[in-house]
Formats: C-alpha cells, structure tokens, sequence
C-alpha cells in the first residue's frame, strides 16, 4: 500500500497546470478589481450620466477612442459599455462590482466556513447524542431548496447586502458541517491520530492539533467552488428582486435592469456585467477544481 | 408582477388594476359622468363636470333632507338574466355596510361622500358594532325602480364616489343564489368564481392570476358591445407585454414603461396614446423623521430636483411640471402661483440656512435619506429616481436608493407611516375633486386624514376643509380648497415633481380607447376595424 | 520441472512500458529480456514497485492506463502480441494466456454477480448459451473448492472473503485450460494458512492441465516452494535468472544477496532467568465490542494472559482477527478493556486516571503496522518526533533539537532531512521514524503491530536488523504482533500463538516453531513457508492443513473454538472449553487432546 | 430489507418534513416582513387593517396558528396533517391546488431538459472518458466546468436576444403557449402531455416551440456537471481493475463496454438526483425570464407577496419531492450495486 503512494508524488505542481493558471488569473484580476475597481472606474458607479441608454460604441471606432482616451484628459470619459436607462455608465458598474459581489461571496463563504468546520469537527469527532442532533437539523437544513430559501430570508429579512449574506451563510454551513464532519470521521481513525493519543496526547488536543488540520482540505477546496456558487446566488438574488438595492454597482442587478430593455434591442446593459459574472464564476470553478485535483490525493 | 388579473371585488386585489378592469366591464355604476371629448391622441375624456345616468335614469337632491332619490332605468338585464329592480342597489349598499369582505371599500367609498350611517362603528365585534352592519333607513326602497339615499351631512364628493368600482350594483338574484350561511354575502362566488351584475360584459373564464376572458352582454341596456369577446391576460414584464402587442398576439396593451410606449409610437401597425389625467409623482417626505421637519431642507429639495431631466428621461417627454398636489384636471384644482424649478445654487443656500451647509450635518440623517420607492416599479421609476439621486447628491444630500415591495411600502407608507423619504407615483385620488384629495392626504390623521403618509398637520388646512366639506356653494368651496393648496404648496407637504400621461398601447386595427379616472379600459367603448 | 530444452512457450524481449507523468514518461520497464518455457514454473521476484505488475500485465499485450507500451515484442507461441490484431489478441487472452491478480476483489465486478463473470470470461472463448456459461460457473468453482458454489455464484464480491475471491478468479483463469498463467502476487493479503491452502491448490490443478505459471512474488518462501526458475526484475530489467535452488545457494546479483541475508541467518534467542519480576503482566484480558444496532458483542478478546520480561520480546501470531491488534492496544489503553489486570512493574494500569494515563504513555510505546498513516501528513520529522519531547520532557528548544537529531540517527536516518515531510520519505525510512518517535520519552516496552508487513522485502531486512540492535542497545522490551513468521522467528525470543481471541500455546521460539503442540499453531506453521527450497512443499504432500476459514468471533461455537477445522476434532472438544495448562514440556497448550497426549506434539518440519 | 429501508427513509423524511414545516413556520413569521399590509387594499384605515389581520388569521398567537396549520386543531379545519395547506392569500384558492397547477410546468420543463442533457451529455463525457488527457478530453472537461458554472437567467436572456429579436425563430419569452390561445384541457396537468391526450397537435408544437430556449438554457447549464461527472466515473471505471481485468480474461469489447458503463452510472445515480431536486426551485430563474408560470415563479410571486401559506406550502413541497427523488434514485443506485443494499 504506502510503496504505492509514489504514485501520489506524481501529482502535477500547481505551476504546471494549466487550468491553475487561468483560474488564479481570474480571480486575481476579480480580486484586483473588488480592491481598486471603484476607483479605477471613469464615472460613479451610482451616479446617473446625462447620456442614457447610449450603445457601446462601435468596434470601428475603438482604437480612434483609445488613442483620444490616452492624449487627451481633457474630455469627458468614454462609455466603453454604453450607458443604461438610468444613464449610468457600465463600465464603470461593471469593474465596480466585485467589490459588493466579492465582499458578499466571500464574507458568507467565510463565515460559514468558520461555523461549518468547527461544528463539523465537534460533530464528527464527538459522536454523541447532541451532536447527532445538530447533524439532523443541518441536514433539515440542507435539503431546503437553495434558492428559494435564500430568497425568503432576504425577500422577508429586508434587501440588504447584511441579510443576504446571513442568507448564504446560513444555507452553505450544512455543506461545511457536512464535509468537514466526513473527513474528521476518516480521519480520527487514521493511525496517527492513534499514534497521538499513545504519545500521551489529550482528545481535545488531538482534535485541535491533529485532526482538524487534516480534516480542512475539503471545506477549503469548496469554498472556492462555493463562493462562484454565492456570486451566482445573489446575481440570482437581485435578478428576481430579492437582492441587493439598486444602484448598488452589481452584476445581477445590472442584468435584472437591463433585462427589460433586451426586446427594444438594448442588448448593452445586460450583456456586459453577464460576460462579467460568466468568466468570474468560471473562474473560481476552475481554481477550485485544480485544488481539487491536486489535494485530492493527500 | 405588477399587473395580476382577477375580479376579487372583495380582496386585497381590488386595488390591482386588472381587478378594477374586470370590475368596471361586468358592473355598472348608477350614474357616471358624460364624455367630453375625444383627444388628438384618440383617446375620450370624460367630463368630470357632467353626470349621466347609468342605471340611474334619472335623480333629484333635495337639500333640506340630504336626500338623493334615484330613478332606475327598466328592463335592464344582467348577464345572469336578472332584471335590474332597487332591491339590487339596496343589497348594494347593505353588503357595503356588512363590511363582511376583507377590504371595506364599499363602506369608504359611502363614508367619503356622507351616506348617513355608514360611520367607523361598522368595525368591531361588540352589539353595537354588529348593529351598524346592517343597513338603515339610510338606504330605501321606494318602489321597485325608485330607491332614496340620504346623507349625513352635505358632501360634494357623493356622486363622484357612486362612479368608482366600489359602489357599482350587484343583481341580488344571481348573488343570492350563491349565497351560504357562512358566507351570506357570496363572497366566495365574487372572489373566484364570478359576479352577478349587469355589466356590457359577462364572465366566461376566469384564471385567477393569469387571465380572465370576457363575452358580450347581448341584453346590455346600452346595446351589445362591438367587441363580441374579449381576453384580458396577465403577462408578466412590460417588455414582454411590448412583444406580445408588436408579434400582433394581443390588441391592447397597459402599464408599458415610458420608454416602452415611446419605442413603440414608432412601431408599425401599433397605436400610443393617453391623456394626463390623474397620474402624478410626487416626493414623500415625512415630517415626523428628522431633517424635514425643517421647511427649509424641504425646499431645498424641491429646488434640487431634476424635473427636466425627469420629463426628458423618465416619461420620454410624456409629462409635464405639476405645480399643485391635485391633479390638475380634477374641479377645485389651483395651481400655485410660483412653482419649483431645478436650482442647485439655490438648493444649497437653503440647505446653508437651514444649519446644514454643503450638506454637512445630514450625515447623521442616513436613514432618512434612503429614497423608497416600489421595487415593482423599478423599470418605470428607476432611471428617475437614478436621477433624483445623483442631482440631490450634488446638492449635499446624501441620498441612497432603498426600493421596497409593493406591500412593505405599501404597509409603511399607509399604516405605519414612517416612510421618511420616497417617490410615489401611484396616489392618484380616485374620487375626482380637490377636496377629496385633501380629506384623504392632508387633513391631520386624527382629524379623517386617513392616507396622511407625511403626518402633516396643519390647522388650517383641518379647519378650512371642514367648512369646506359641508359647503354646498361651489364656488365658496373652490375658494377655500384654493387656500389650503396654496398652504400646502408653501409647507411642500408634497413636493409635486410630475404629471405624467396615462398611456395605453394598442393595435391600429381597433379604436375608441378611452380614459377613466380608474385608468381601466372600457371594453364596451371599443370598436373593431 | 520440465526439461531444460521444453519448447519455448513465451518470449519477451526488450520490453519498455511507460506511464505518462507530467508530459514525461518515467519507464518502470525498460529492456525486459524473459523467456518462459512449457510447464516452467517461473518465479518474478523483485521488490515493491520495481515493475512485476506492470511487467505481469504487459506480457498480455495489456497496461494500466494512462500507460503505454513503448517498444519491444512478447512472443506468445511464435507470434508477437504487440503487433496482433485486437481481435486476435483477445482470442489468445483469457483462453491460452491466463490471469490472475494482486486484489482479487478489485478484480472482480462490484456490482455483479460472480458467476455471471465467470459464466463471461468463459463465454467470451466460444459460443455457450448464458444457462451453459452459468453451469460451467458452478463446476468451475467447485473445482477451486468453494463449497455450496450453487449459492456462491449469486455472490457479489464484497460478500467473499479475499480467498475465496482469489479462487473465483483461479476459477476464472482455469475455465478454458491456459497455456501459460501470469499469477500477480496472488496471495498477498491472505493469510498464511489460506495461501498455503490457495498456492497448494493452484500448483495442484495447473500441474493436472500442464500449464506454465509466472508467479509474480515478492516474498522468498513462496519461491522456494513453489519455483523451478527464479528471474529477478530489478531497475525495470531481469538481473538474474537460476534455477531456484541454485539461487538460494549462491545468489548472483546484489538486490539478491540482500533479501536472502535474513534467511541465511537465523537469530539466535536470549535466554531468560527464571525469577525476573516480568515488566509487563496480563492477566485475563478480555474485550469485547458491541455492535450498532445490534445486541451481539465482538469477542475479540477472550481471557488472554501472559508476562513479558524487561528486554524480551515476546511474538504474538495467528491468523486475521484473531485479537492480536486488540491485545496491544489494551496494553496502552488504546482501548478500554472490558475486564482482566493488566500491570507495569507491578502497577495496575487498568486503574490510572486519564491525566496519570496520559503521562504514562511515555513508558509504553507502541509502532502500528501501515508507516505512512501512522504520521501526520503535514508533520515534518521534526515535528513528529518534538511532540513527545513536548509532551513529557522540560528540554529547551536547543535540547530538544539534539535530542530530535540523536533520535534520527539511533534509527539510522539522515538527521539533516529532519525538515522534510512525510510524503517523500519510503515505507522503510517512515517505519523507522515511528520507531524514532516512539523512542523520543524513552520507553522500556514497545508494542510492535505487524511493523514490517508492508515493508519492501529490501526494507524488512534493514527493520529487522534495527529492531533487534535497539534490543540490544537499550534493553527494549516487545511484543511483536505479526503474521509473517519469517519476522518473528528473526525478532522473538518466545512466541504466543492466538486464535480467535484466545491464547492456544505459549512458547519459546524454537518450540513453537520446531515443535507446535496446539493442532491450530501446528496448522499455521505448517502453513509457513520457509524460504528453503530443498524441503519444496510442492514435493510433498501438505500435512496439518486447516479447513474452512475462521469462525466469525460473533457467534463462537461452545466448546473448543477450533473444532470446525481441526482434524483431531472429537465430540468432546465441541462441547468442552478448552482452557489453557501447563503442558508437559513446560509450556501452557489450550487443547485438552493435545494436553492428554492424544495428539502428538510437532508434526511439522 | 430493501423495505425496511424504503420505510426508515421515509420515516426520517416525514419527520424532517414535520421539522422543516415548523422551522419555515416560525422563521418566515419572525422576519421584519407585514402581510397584512398587502392585504388589506387600498386605503387602509386601522380598522379595516385589523379585519385583514383577522380574516387571514395572524391576529392569533402564533402557536395557535401552528395547531391550525398542522391541522392539531380540529376546531379549527383542515391542516397539513389532513392534507390541506391552506389558502393562499393571494389567489384566494387552496394552496395545493395552485401548486397542483404550476408544479406540472416545472416538471415537464425540467423533466425535458434532463433527459435532453442526458441523452447529449452521458456520450460526450464517456467519449472524454476514453481518451484521458486527449484533445477531446480537454475540451469536454473545460466545457464541462465552463457550463456548470455560468449565470443561467443570462443565457436565457441571451438565447432570447438571439434567437428570438435577432434571428426570430424562437417564439417571445411569454409562457407555454403563445398568450393568446387557450391550453388544453387539464387532465394531468402536464400541457404536453395533455395535449396528445386532447389529439391537439397544434397546440402540442406549439408547446415544443415554446420550450425550446427553456429547455435549451437548462440543458446548456445541466449538461455541465453531468458530463464533469460522466467522464469522471467513466475514467475511475475504465481504469478501475475489474475492466482491466475483464480485458485481460479476452472478454468481447461490448462486454467491457457495459462493465465499465455500469459502474459508472451507479455513483452517476445520486448525483442527478441531487440535480434534479435542486432543479425543482433551482429552475426559478429560467422560468422568471420565459414568463413560464412554474412552481418557481409561484414561489417568487409569494414570497415577494408574503404570502405566507404559499411560502410554506411550497417549501414543503419541493423538499417532499426532492426527498423522494432522493430516495427513488438511491433505490436505484442500491438496485444496480448491491454494495449499498447491504447498508
Ligand atoms: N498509473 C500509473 N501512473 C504512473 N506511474 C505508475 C502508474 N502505475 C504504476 N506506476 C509506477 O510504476 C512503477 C511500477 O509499478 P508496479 O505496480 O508495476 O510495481 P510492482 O512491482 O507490481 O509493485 P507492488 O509491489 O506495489 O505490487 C512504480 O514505481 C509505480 O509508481
Ligand atoms: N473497534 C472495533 N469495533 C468492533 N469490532 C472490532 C473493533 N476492533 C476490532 N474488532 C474486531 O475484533 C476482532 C479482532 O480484531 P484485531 O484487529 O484485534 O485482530 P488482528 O488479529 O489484529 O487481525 P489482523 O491480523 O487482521 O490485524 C476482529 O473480528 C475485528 O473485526
Ligand atoms: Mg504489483
Ligand atoms: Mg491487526
């Protein structure tokens, strides 16, 4: 058995893979983009422009605008990704975004995944009565419907970037309780968990200091499939008027709003910040997949 | 969505449109005002001076007893082969009284125009609230086709009151028959099945929340409609209410957003119109949340607001400036003399005097300046309230936007009363008189106001209007509503933004579209090409 | 043995396998040269990852994917497998050139039946209908000596144990008579009496149909019983090939001379007083465990005693769950024993609170059998050994340094790779480091739990050497728990064999080994395959063979446990618990037959 | 055995249910959120604000409400535990009939789109599978991870954009059937279905026509983790022993096929159950941009209205079905690998 483990050795450095890459370049630049996006941003994301519902403007005239752009400062900035109904620029929502959809992604994802482990290591290295119970009830939990409950929690709980993280943390615990709970179960079995205990060893320190390090692999590699998952979630959200507050600079929101304008041809306002949404989860799905791939095995 | 389909007379979706659109082709009224003209858009406007009888053939007031006798028309048939008699009206009234449904709207709608009895008593479980369910000498049958209502007190408001949905007459027989001991007054029936009435149309099918479909009355009193059957379908998003009119799948459609109708005035084959008739918008702000409170923060508001930019961007030109807090078409309107106009320079020096300069201060006012409006609307009022927001920002106010549900907003506004800032572009009085609007918006809560959102209180406009109401002079009562619109005006206890025009889409091959202060269609108006 | 110039039956020449990591090819085979004769028995010895199976695999045209044959031919019968048509590749498989596997559950479909598998194999060489191939399913394993094979066909294979899976896979492999059968590692995971018996049956039934066998081994008493020939696979190429007896007599190649060492030299047993107060004592040790869900208890401790001396080291063998693990880890309170004393020097450590406990694990060590699992993956060895020193001593970072550093080095690693992390280090440098750990509080007695079993022959050798120098250096005290009594011949001065939770004969080495009383220790060390291939057990008739396989320890028959198997059964040992005296020879034997002289002592070479 | 399973899990699933109910019961009630307001209509006066409280009931204590709607109150009617969810409060109609009503739209739709994204993704990912690390493979895993992860209500819009104002092949985004004509007549309650029965080919493309974007969008985003999880199971199974070993006792290639096949489709079972039941209200966004009047949109339009009966009854009802998926899937899963009946 352990010769075989050579095997395991040959796992590919993150380096070298590929996908690794293009996953951590993505949410490199969402990340960039949700510390600096506002102020990059030529306009206010939340201020309305005297120009609504102009075009981007055409492919022919982009490098004529580049080069205007980088001369000149004395003109007004260009809308790169036009303007909505309101006038507001889209650009500059679009690059401000991640800051509200990050925080909330992340801030939720964080928050559960400190709940979700700690219970998840309690419940699965103390098996006991009470435990069992709070198992049950995160499995009641989990078998909510996703969306739906996310939606009453905010729908009902008031639209605030507050209540929709609370919503999202509250509906992504069970999975850390869940996984964590799992791998804490094989893992106290595990020989040097034994090991730990005959070196003289107590259970809490062996829970603390062996298991849980050893336990964190799986809630940590879908944290990052999760917090895509959160991304989409509150675009979802906000997509059906349950999300944040406009003008808030979101993603979901921005396409909810521009969703109306499709069928008058107005197919900038939408289409820009769903590019935005499409390449950030994808991201995120990909990164968490390479650690998958590389953690998978130990 | 913002336009569900149903009949419920008695629920809470009497306030939805569709319900009122339901309502107001398979009732009829006892008297409705005449038609004064047919507008350069294609759409007739009713006279809100001139009352024609409906059932009623014919009425007379006598002033000495308050006493209103009305002649009902003969043979009048209704859809369930009933003939109109005044045990009909008076079943009316009486179900009225009952307050039996879950929203009392026949019981306000007496109130409002004095019919003597219909008082607050009705509410309650006590005797004598149980007493006052049921109806008086107030209402009376003379003969069969003669019925006599007396009011309280002298009131403008009571024919108007008599147009509105909520006052249209029931046929007994047919209500009756669906009648049970626990539900006497066949609220189930109304509620989802049907209605027994004798409308231009009748019920054939009826989806709640999705659609009804409506045939033609062949014994209507006024004639059988042009239009043989007519489907009203809910469909959800007005962008799609657009393509199903464009695709030519439906003839007529409402509660498009400005820019809507405006792409598609110019679309083939596809008609706009409308007529500025009782829509407006307004911004809310309460005087019990601090900082307006102070009438110079108020008026730095006022002079803060993008009203042409509103016009241009939001109603695609499709409003106008409103310089009063009645719409302007209503009897008794004034406007005031010296309107707001968009002056940052001014809003700022206000906002200097009133301890608060560049704003500083107002910080610690967050709360109330998040701008509500309904989250419902947003397609409609966001670019406006977009550019509120970003005008009021440059004149210091830290303003946020803070849409809420129809309901919360609802519930906020009207029964708690603590929304402090908001726009609101949905309080059109559907009682059609300056007063009216004043009873219901104005007057101080304890005094009757009952939609008094801002608790403005202000005894002269409380003492002025009770003189007002009870007197019979018209022209003494325009007087006086004068004086209280301009007290309001100088108060900004609304700060009027807009009328807009209240527009209808429809296909070129029908015609006679007319306006309603409901603001629902009148199938039996149309006409087929 | 067939004659030396036999037609050739299987050629392999310059055989080069590769799998594909990270865009490199890394070539376990590279430039196999084996020849294989009719009816040769072919022994490939070679040690844990060194290519057998890769090699196995390859020479019917097959490899493990993503891998790659990359160059080279494997004549089968004239014609070279690489180059055949898959058609025709597939005709040969299965039907001239037959196969059996390592994990022979893994080998087996989860999620169908057995005989429908075989009833396939069999089918997929000729047309028989489904209802044919099912018949033949039954005869086949009945053949292999599966009982009630009418029932068995039905089975799933997580519903046989490993030898029975194994069997269903022989059946397999035998259902169209092979030429040649490439046996990979096919007993590894059985236990001794059980390989014996498989091993037994398979040179028995390929002998009846004339086949060849490649048996894939890494273990030296396998060869020498069962080999004519011996090629040995070394850095992905054959480095010697003999006749076996000559291999065992003047080994060629380095890698050989290094594995047969042990073999070559027996350990000699320290001799004990008498009257030395025993270091650790046992008294009636019983544990039991209770199931879910059920009221039935696992006996899997059932009234063992025994004493060890300070510097002893006492083996404790029998076969799969008969207890051994559960004896040693209520040593250490691992476990809480259902009942029985269990004292250090005197002291009963049945009785010390938790806290006490915990300090007293310095003086009881114990060293489990899987290396790699026994560490913290994401301690590096540094930490692993620091944690006692942390635990139970007052050194200060620099001391504990040094002493982290003299620990390593008493071990035989390198102390400059203290930092590395478990991941990169061999089986045998882990081993050795759990030893280390095990040593850092200074303990008198070690538990040992089957530490060399998944050791690379090579590796073993090296444990063995350093378990008996640590003896020998500082007075250690073992029990060694093992079922390769290879090991623990080397390792033990006395011997206690278990069987089913019970003690059945205590022993010195020799006598256990030269002279079992119990019918149950005579079975499994007859069962023992001695790497000495002038006494081949294929040359003689087994005797002392066990039948069946191991009661479950949930439903124990009433009297003597062995009673199901043992041939000198009589209606009394049914009946009768056996308890454990004192044997005339002066060691304790748990069979009143063997007690009353009724069954003589030895009986094995 | 098997039954005594079915029956535990059944067991388990009613009192998780029972559980859920209350849980939901108590939390929708605990939010900042006033129903009454929506109720009561225009003009509400304080009075006529109580008679709204009273006639949908929250006037009561809130354990009060509780007896009455697990039906503990006889006095009271009809509740959960007599089959009766209540009255919406916004229809007027029984909840169970609204959602009889709805559900079947959502079950048609995602009922379609599995089996379309079963039929186009189990190939494509076992045809990945064969190749690992090939040219193929590589696509399909990006796409498989690419799809899994994408804004489904955006490519509906887009799907929209495209094909129906641009190209107009697709009908508006406006329901089952175009708004104008009338459905069939209801007597499953699945329109297609419905539609066949009524011999109404029209009215039956015309449906086809209509699902086609809904079903398109689901399937684009479906496909995505089936086939990640297809040529996942189908690698571990094709290098899985008992295939090599298969191969190497000359077994026909068809044979290997189906061995391998099999065991990748029993762990594939769970998984598209878990799927589908997250579909049941995962499939809300898709419904909400083609207007299709689902269980979905039934739950936005409550929620949004605070309807609270609705609310519950939904909840309740997509975790039932989901539950029982669950169970019919593992069933399943336990049938084809009888490793799990042994649990
Ligand atoms: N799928 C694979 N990918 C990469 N390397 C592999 C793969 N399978 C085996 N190897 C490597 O090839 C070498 C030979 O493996 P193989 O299984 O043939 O050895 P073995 O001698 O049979 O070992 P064991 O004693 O463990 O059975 C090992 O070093 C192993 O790490
Ligand atoms: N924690 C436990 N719970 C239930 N049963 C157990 C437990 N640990 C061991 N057993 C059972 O007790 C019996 C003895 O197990 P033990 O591991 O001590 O045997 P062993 O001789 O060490 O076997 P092996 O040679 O396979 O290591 C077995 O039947 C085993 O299944
Ligand atoms: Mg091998
Ligand atoms: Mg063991």
């Amino acid at each position: 058995m352990s010769e075989s483990l050579a095997v395991a050795d040959h796992i590919e450095p993150a380096g070298a893979d590929w996908l690794f890459r293009i996953g951590g370049a993505i949410v490199a630049l969402v990340l960039f983009l949700a510390a600096f996006g506002p102020t990059l941003a030529p306009y206010n994301p939340t201020l309305t422009t005297p120009e609504v519902s102009s075009p981007p403007p055409a492919l022919a005239d982009l490098p004529r605008l580049i080069l205007t752009a980088i001369v000149s400062k004395n003109t007004a900035p260009v809308h790169w990704f036009g303007t909505d109904a309101s006038g507001l620029d889209i650009f500059s929502r679009v690059i401000s975004a991640p800051r509200i959809d990050l925080t909330i992604a992340l801030v939720a994802n964080g928050l559960s995944l400190l709940l979700g482990i700690s219970i998840g290591l309690l419940c699965g290295y103390f098996r006991n009565l009470g435990t069992e119970i709070i198992m049950r009830v995160s499995d009641v939990l989990q078998s909510f419907p996703v969306f739906i409950s996310a939606m009453i929690l905010v729908a009902l709980g008031g639209r605030s970037i507050g209540n929709i993280v609370i919503a999202l943390a509250a509906l992504y615990t069970p999975i850390y309780i869940r996984l964590t709970r799992a791998e804490v179960m094989g893992q106290k079995v595990r020989g040097y968990v034994e090991a730990a205990r005959a070196i003289g060893n107590g259970e809490a320190m062996i829970a603390i200091k062996h298991v849980l390090p050893n336990s964190l692999t799986p809630a940590l590699i879908q944290s990052s499939v999760t917090v895509g998952f959160a991304i989409l979630l509150t675009a979802g959200l906000s997509f059906v008027g349950a999300g944040v507050q406009p003008p808030t600079p979101e993603w979901g929101l921005m396409i909810s709003t521009g969703a109306n304008q499709i069928v008058l041809g107005e197919w900038w306002p939408s289409v820009f910040p769903g590019i935005a949404i499409s390449i950030t989860v994808f991201g995120f799905a990909v990164l968490g997949n390479a650690l998958e791939r590389r953690y998978a095995a130990g | 969505e913002d336009v569900p389909a149903g009949l419920n007379y008695d629920g809470p979706a009497a306030a939805i449109p569709t319900s009122q659109t339901g309502m107001v082709n398979v009732m009829e009224p006892l008297v409705y005002y005449a038609t004064k003209e047919v507008n350069s858009e294609g759409v007739s406007i009713p006279d809100f001076g001139k009352f024609e009888g409906r059932l009623a053939e014919s009425w007379t007031f006598d002033k000495a007893t308050l006493t209103w006798t009305f002649k009902l028309r003969a043979g009048v048939k209704g859809c369930g082969g009933a003939t109109l008699t005044a045990d009909d009206v008076l079943y009316t009234f009486a179900r009225a009284k009952s307050v039996s449904g879950a929203a009392p709207i026949g019981w306000f709608l007496s109130n409002v125009g004095s019919i003597a009895n219909f008082t607050p008593a009705v509410f309650g479980d006590k005797e004598e609230n149980k007493k006052a369910k049921v109806l008086g000498d107030e209402v009376t049958k003379v003969d069969d086709l003669t019925v006599k209502i007396r009011q309280a007190e002298p009131n403008a408001l009571f024919l108007p009151v008599l147009t509105i949905f909520g006052l249209m007459i029931f046929d007994k027989e047919t209500m009756e028959k669906h009648a049970t001991k626990e539900d006497p007054w066949s609220h189930n029936f109304v509620n989802n099945e049907g209605m027994g009435s004798f409308g231009a149309y009748c019920i054939e099918r009826w989806t709640k929340d999705n659609e009804f479909a409506l045939t033609a009355n062949p014994d209507y009193y006024r004639g059988k409609p042009a239009i043989d059957r007519v489907v009203m379908k809910k469909v959800p998003q007005s962008s799609n209410r657009v393509v199903v009119l464009q695709s030519g799948q439906a003839q007529l459609a409402q509660s498009l957003t400005p820019k809507e109708y405006d792409s598609l005035r110019k679309a083939p084959g596809v008609k706009v119109g409308g007529h500025s008739g009782n829509q407006n918008l307004f911004v809310h702000m309460n005087f019990k949340s601090k900082p307006f409170d102070n009438i110079k923060v108020r008026q730095a508001i006022a002079y803060a607001i993008p009203y042409d930019a509103i016009i241009a961007n939001g109603y695609f030109g499709q409003a106008s400036a409103w310089a009063g807090v009645v719409p302007s078409t209503y009897p008794g309107y004034s406007a005031a003399a010296e309107p707001y106009k968009t002056d940052i320079a001014k809003a700022k020096a206000l906002l200097a005097e009133a301890g608060f300069p560049d704003g500083k201060g107002l910080e610690a006012f967050a709360d109330s300046f998040a701008l509500s409006y309904v989250a419902e609307k947003e397609t409609t009022v966001g670019p406006i309230v977009n550019a509120i927001q970003s005008s009021l920002r440059e004149a210091g106010f830290p303003v946020t936007l803070n849409p809420m549900p129809q309901t919360q907003y609802g519930d906020r506004q009207l029964v708690k009363k603590d929304l402090p800032f908001a726009i609101n572009e949905q309080e059109k009085p559907i009682g059609v008189d300056a007063g009216y609007a004043t009873q219901l918006f104005f007057v101080s809560g304890d005094k009757g106001g009952l939609n008094n959102m801002i608790n403005y209180s202000n005894p002269m406009v409380d003492d002025t209007w009770a003189k007002a109401r009870v007197e019979p002079d018209n022209a003494k009562r325009d007087a006086m509503l004068a004086s209280i619109q301009k007290q309001l005006m100088s108060d900004v206890a609304w700060l009027p933004v807009v009328e807009y025009k209240t527009q209808f889409a429809w296909s070129d091959k029908i015609s006679g579209i007319g306006w309603h202060p409901d603001n629902s269609i009148r199938f039996f108006d149309l006409k087929g090409k | 043995m067939p004659p030396a110039d036999a037609p050739l039956l299987l050629e392999v020449k310059g055989l080069k396998v590769g799998y594909p990591v990270q865009r490199r090819m890394v070539t376990p085979i590279d430039g196999l040269d084996l020849t294989i004769r009719e009816r040769e028995v072919v022994g490939l010895l070679g040690d844990a990852g060194s290519g057998k199976s890769t090699a196995a695999l390859a020479m019917l045209g097959l490899v493990r994917p993503p891998g790659r044959i990359l160059a080279g031919e494997v004549r089968f019968l004239g014609q070279d497998l690489l180059k055949l048509s898959p058609e025709g590749l597939r005709a040969l498989r299965g039907k001239d050139l037959a196969l059996i596997v390592q994990n022979p559950r893994g080998a087996l479909h989860p999620m169908l039946p057995v005989g429908r598998q075989i009833s396939n194999a069999y089918r997929a060489h000729g047309a028989a209908s489904s209802k044919e191939g099912w018949q033949r399913a039954i005869d086949l394993l009945r053949n292999v000596g599966i009982n009630d094979p009418e029932r068995r066909v039905h089975s799933y294979a997580h519903e046989l144990s490993g030898g029975m899976a194994q069997r269903a896979l022989i059946s397999m492999a035998l259902s169209s008579t092979p030429r040649l059968l490439i046996a990979d590692e096919p007993t590894s995971g059985l236990d001794v009496t059980i390989q014996a018996q498989f091993l037994d049956e398979m040179a028995a039934t390929v002998r009846g149909t004339g086949s060849a066998i490649l048996l894939v081994t890494q273990d030296l008493g396998i060869i020498a019983n069962y080999c004519d020939r011996v090629v040995v696979l070394h850095e992905g190429r054959i480095v010697e090939s003999a006749a076996t007896r000559e291999f065992f007599i003047k080994p060629q190649h380095a890698y050989s001379r290094q594995v047969l060492s042990l073999v070559r030299a027996p350990a000699t047993p320290a001799k004990f007083a008498a009257d030395i107060a025993p270091l650790i004592e046992v008294r009636d040790l019983v544990k039991h465990f209770s199931i879910k869900g059920r009221d039935k208890k696992v006996q899997a401790v059932d009234g063992v005693s025994f004493a060890i001396r300070p510097g002893e080291s006492l083996g404790l063998v029998g076969e799969s769950g008969s207890g051994k693990t559960t004896v040693g880890r209520c040593l250490l309170r691992l476990v809480e024993p259902t009942s029985g004393d269990i004292r250090y020097r005197g002291q009963s450590i049945a009785s010390i609170k938790p806290a006490e406990l915990r300090r007293f694990r310095s003086k009881l060590q114990i060293v489990f059998q899987d290396p790699y699992d026994a560490l913290n993956p994401r301690y590096t060895m540094e930490d692993v050994i620091r944690e006692p020193l942390d635990l139970h001593t007052d050194l200060d970072a620099i001391g504990k340094r040094r002493r982290i550093g003299e620990l390593l080095d008493l071990v035989g690693l390198d102390p400059k790779r203290m930092g590395e992390k478990p991941r990169g280090l061999g089986a045998g440098a882990l081993q050795r480091l759990n030893i280390a750990r095990a040593l850092a509080t200074g303990p008198e007695f070690i538990v040992l739990d089957e530490p060399t079993s998944v050791l690379s022959p090579l590796a073993r050798v090296g444990f063995i050497e350093l378990l008996a120098r640590l003896k020998k250096d500082l007075g250690l005290a073992y029990l060694f728990i093992s079922h390769d009594l290879t090991t623990v011949q080397h390792v033990c001065d006395r011997v206690a064999v278990m069987y089913l939770g019970q003690i059945v004969e205590v022993g010195t080495t020799e006598q256990v080994f030269k002279r079992p009383a119990h019918p149950y220790a005579q079975a499994l060390l007859g069962a023992h395959l001695t790497a000495d291939p002038m006494h081949r057990r294929v040359d003689r008739p087994p005797v002392n063979a066990l039948a069946g396989e191991i009661p479950s320890p949930i439903d124990l028959p009433p009297g003597c446990y062995l009673a199901s198997r043992c041939r000198h059964v009589t209606e009394a040992c049914r009946v009768t618990p056996q308890t454990l005296a004192m044997h005339a020879e002066g060691r304790p034997v748990r069979c009143m037959r063997v007690l009353a002289g009724e069954v003589p002592i030895g009986g094995s070479p | 055995m098997l039954l005594r399973t079915i029956l535990r899990r059944l067991a388990v699933g009613v009192v998780q249910l029972l559980g859920l109910t209350v849980a939901v019961f108590f939390l929708i009630r605990l939010m900042p959120a006033d129903p009454v307001s929506r109720f009561v209509g225009i003009n509400p006066s304080k009075a006529a604000y109580a008679q709204a409280a009273k006639a949908i009931g929250v006037d009561r204590p809130i354990s009060t409400q509780l007896l009455h709607y697990l039906g503990l109150a006889p006095s009271q009617g009809k509740g959960l535990l007599q089959g009766n969810l209540g009255t919406s409060w916004v229809s007027n109609a029984p909840v169970l009939k609204d959602i009889a009503t709805a559900l079947p739209v959502t079950l048609e739709l995602i009922t379609m789109a599995f089996i379309i994204a079963l039929i186009i993704a189990v190939p494509i990912g076992m045809l990945a599978a064969l190749r690992p690390g090939g040219k193929t493979d590589k696509a399909v895993f990006v796409y498989g991870l690419f799809a899994g992860s994408q804004p489904e209500f955006w490519w509906a819009l887009l799907f929209v954009f495209v094909f129906y104002f641009k190209l107009g092949i697709a009908p508006p985004p406006l329901g089952l059937i175009n708004p104008m004509n009338s459905p069939p007549p209801p007597r499953t309650g699945f329109y297609t279905i419905d539609s066949l029965l009524a011999g109404d080919l029209t009215t039956f493309f015309d449906l086809l026509h209509h699902l086609m974007l809904p079903v398109a969008t689901l399937v684009f985003i479906l496909s995505g983790p089936i086939i990640k999880m297809v040529r996942q199971n189908m690698e571990q199974a094709l290098t899985a022993d008992f295939v090599l070993y298969a191969r190497a006792a000359g077994m026909p290639g068809s044979t290997v096929a189906r061995y391998a096949l099999r065991a990748a489709m029993a762990p594939s079972m769970t998984l598209i159950g878990i799927l589908y039941g997250f579909m049941l209200g995962g499939a809300v966004l898709v419904e909400s941009v083609f207007s299709l009047p689902g269980i979905g949109q039934y739950a936005v339009r409550s929620i949004l209205a605070f309807d609270y009966p609705a609310i519950q009854g939904v909840v309740l009802v997509i975790t039932a079905i989901s539950l029982v998926v669950y169970l019919l899937l593992d069933l399943l899963h336990a049938i084809i690998d009888p490793r799990l009946a042994q649990e």
